[in-house]
């Protein structure tokens, strides 16, 4: 049988966390029902702090304890435990026979000692104890403390500290410039405006054209029906405008049509008798 | 006065300190183990004194007193923090986008972009200050439209927004390539037609 | 020293009172204005020492300042406010092992505390601030380690670890060092003394 590990392992003593506030002294023992010793140990954060405090009622000093008195102690402490919980129970029956057999080895005679010898595992849980009981004290001074919420407070209704954070947004003018560009180069040819421009209508076209018909029996150039001074836009417009006015004049028997040649100039006049408009 | 003061006054310190809410004299004496009230009067006002230098003052408001901050350390509760960050680049071309063709609609603007516009770039923009809604176009569904305001020409350094480059000095600095073939077609077509820049430059409208 | 506070004091006083965290110098730096920090710390020395006697102390915590009632003061705060959940036996030794062990693993807390520990009571400490996992340890299996928070320091009025309580002496005792070291060193002692066991466990003659 070796020393019980040092913890996290299967072969932990395995107490369980007692999440009573309170801690049960040795006197829960002698508490009236069935149950008392089971509370009693489950008071315990396990056999280590079962042995701690059996070590602490020995001496102050956790350096000048005895083992062998401590193992003792534990011992008849368990024997007294009537009516013990075995599951319960389990880790500190497992902890009574490792101390039952290091009492045994360190009673024996010295000759044939296994390795580690009984010394040094008794100097092992020694030193856990020490360290254990190091830190329950510390765990005491530390709840000692001022602490805030109980001994010091902390303002009751502080106004707060605000950080407004405001974004400052950063963009160049090449930016957004090029950026414009990126999006025209991109989808130009989906974007249609059109834009109001100077047109001659059809029915201003046929005005002008039977009009201008009815004041001679001439042939006239199609060209000779363009307004004067009109700009490059609104002559195109004109012009198509007057190709097809002449062709319904042509179509309705009011005036005729010739041509000469192809793209040669298209001359038209009044039909004889026809009545203008 | 700071030397020794008195263990009342420091009660009350302690006691205005970590209180939830102003308290009351009444509240006060009880809290103190009913101390004397005209005792505590007199040393609220020793108190008051002790603070009216310093960066909390002891202050009665309606009969209750309470700790605050000094007015003129006010101003320091609450802190501004600039952060400077780079407009995301689809923000940067809805803002081109409004500055060439405002006032646009959202619609219009996914038109022109070619992909749909988050609600969450127009925010930034009106958040930076340089876009604001501009009214409502007259047609079905009266869509809200949007135009640059004068804190976009000051951030860009214009005078109006006809100093924007318009699609020729675009196409000059390079910004245009590489630029499609049918919308180069197109491009020189209405160049023919001496209105080349009426989509590019607004500022012919 | 009352008639005329420097006016960083009184800024500092107002921002320390009216934060509802500890703030740091950092943020007490950025808060005022970029406050140069040399002057910060003398001024909190300032105020430290004039509140040292009042009613509200102004404390260290962590790297954290803020203020807070004076301790002497309790008896009288302490009515109205219902008192602090109280912690399990278990849970106050685990606190104090990771404190005073920091960074610690779980398995290293249970080979002290010689029982396993559930995973409430880490819980109820991490629930209160005071513990937080802190990375973990480069062994097999990578166990989660464990440390304390400057809400921990500031809950139990540490201004740092090193004002733990006694916290020298179990360092200087070995109190710290793990069992399996502590044993080596007792047992390279006594053999140095040539005298093994006797010294080692004195107690069992």
């Amino acid at each position: 049988m070796s020393v019980p590990p040092e913890g996290g392992t299967a072969l932990d003593f395995g107490g369980t966390d007692a999440q009573d506030d309170d801690w049960r002294g040795i006197a829960a023992t002698g508490e009236q029902d069935d149950d008392a010793l089971y509370l009693a140990l489950d008071g315990w954060e396990g056999p280590l702090d079962l042995l701690l405090e059996l070590a602490r009622k020995q001496k102050v000093d956790l350096r000048e304890i005895s083992i062998l008195s401590l193992v003792d102690q534990y011992l008849s402490f368990l024997d007294g435990a009537e009516q013990l919980k075995l599951e319960v129970a389990a880790d500190y029956l497992v902890m009574a026979a490792w101390l039952a057999y290091l009492k045994s080895s360190l009673l024996l005679p010295r000759d044939e000692q296994e390795d580690p010898s009984p010394e040094e595992l008794a100097l092992r849980l020694h030193l856990r104890l020490q360290r254990l009981g190091a830190m329950r004290e510390a765990a005491g001074r530390l709840m000692g403390r001022d602490r805030v919420g109980r001994d010091v407070f902390l303002r009751g209704s502080p106004e707060g500290l605000r950080t407004d954070r405001k974004i400052t947004w950063q963009v160049e003018w090449y930016d957004l410039v090029r950026a414009y560009g990126r999006v025209k180069t991109r989808n130009q040819p989906a974007l249609h405006t059109v834009r109001d421009r100077q047109v001659m209508t059809l029915e201003s076209a046929l005005d002008r054209v039977s009009s201008m018909l009815g004041l001679t029996l001439d042939w006239m150039e199609l060209r000779d029906f363009m307004p004067a001074g009109a700009d490059a836009k609104l002559r195109k417009s004109a012009m198509a405008s007057s190709f097809v006015a002449a062709l319904e004049l042509a179509r309705t028997g009011r005036a005729e049509l010739a041509q000469d040649d192809i793209f040669g100039p298209l001359r038209l006049r009044r039909v004889r008798g026809a009545v203008s408009a | 006065m700071s030397d020794a003061p008195e263990s009342l006054d420091r009660a009350l310190e302690a006691a205005l300190f970590a209180a939830e809410d102003a308290l009351t004299i009444e509240q006060l004496a009880s809290h103190l183990g009913d101390a004397d009230k005209a005792e505590l009067r007199e040393a609220l006002a020793r108190l008051t004194q002790f603070y009216a230098p310093r960066g909390i003052h002891l202050v009665e408001r309606g009969r209750r007193w309470h700790f605050q901050t000094a007015p003129d350390c006010a101003h320091l509760l609450r802190k501004e923090r600039e952060s400077l960050r780079t407009l995301s680049r689809a923000a940067t071309e809805v803002l081109a986008i409004i500055a060439y063709h405002e006032p646009v609609s959202r619609a219009e603007i996914e038109s022109i972009r070619g992909v749909q516009t988050s609600g969450g770039t127009l925010d930034v923009l009106m958040e930076a200050g340089w876009v604001k809604p501009a009214g409502r176009r007259e047609v079905p569904g009266r869509p809200v439209i949007y135009a640059t305001t004068p804190e976009f020409l000051r951030h860009f350094g214009l005078a109006s927004r006809r100093d924007l480059p318009g699609i020729d000095e675009l196409r000059a600095t390079g910004m245009l390539d590489p630029v499609q073939e049918a919308f180069e077609a197109e491009m020189a077509e209405s160049h023919d037609d001496g209105d080349a820049e009426a989509d590019a430059t607004p500022d012919q409208r």
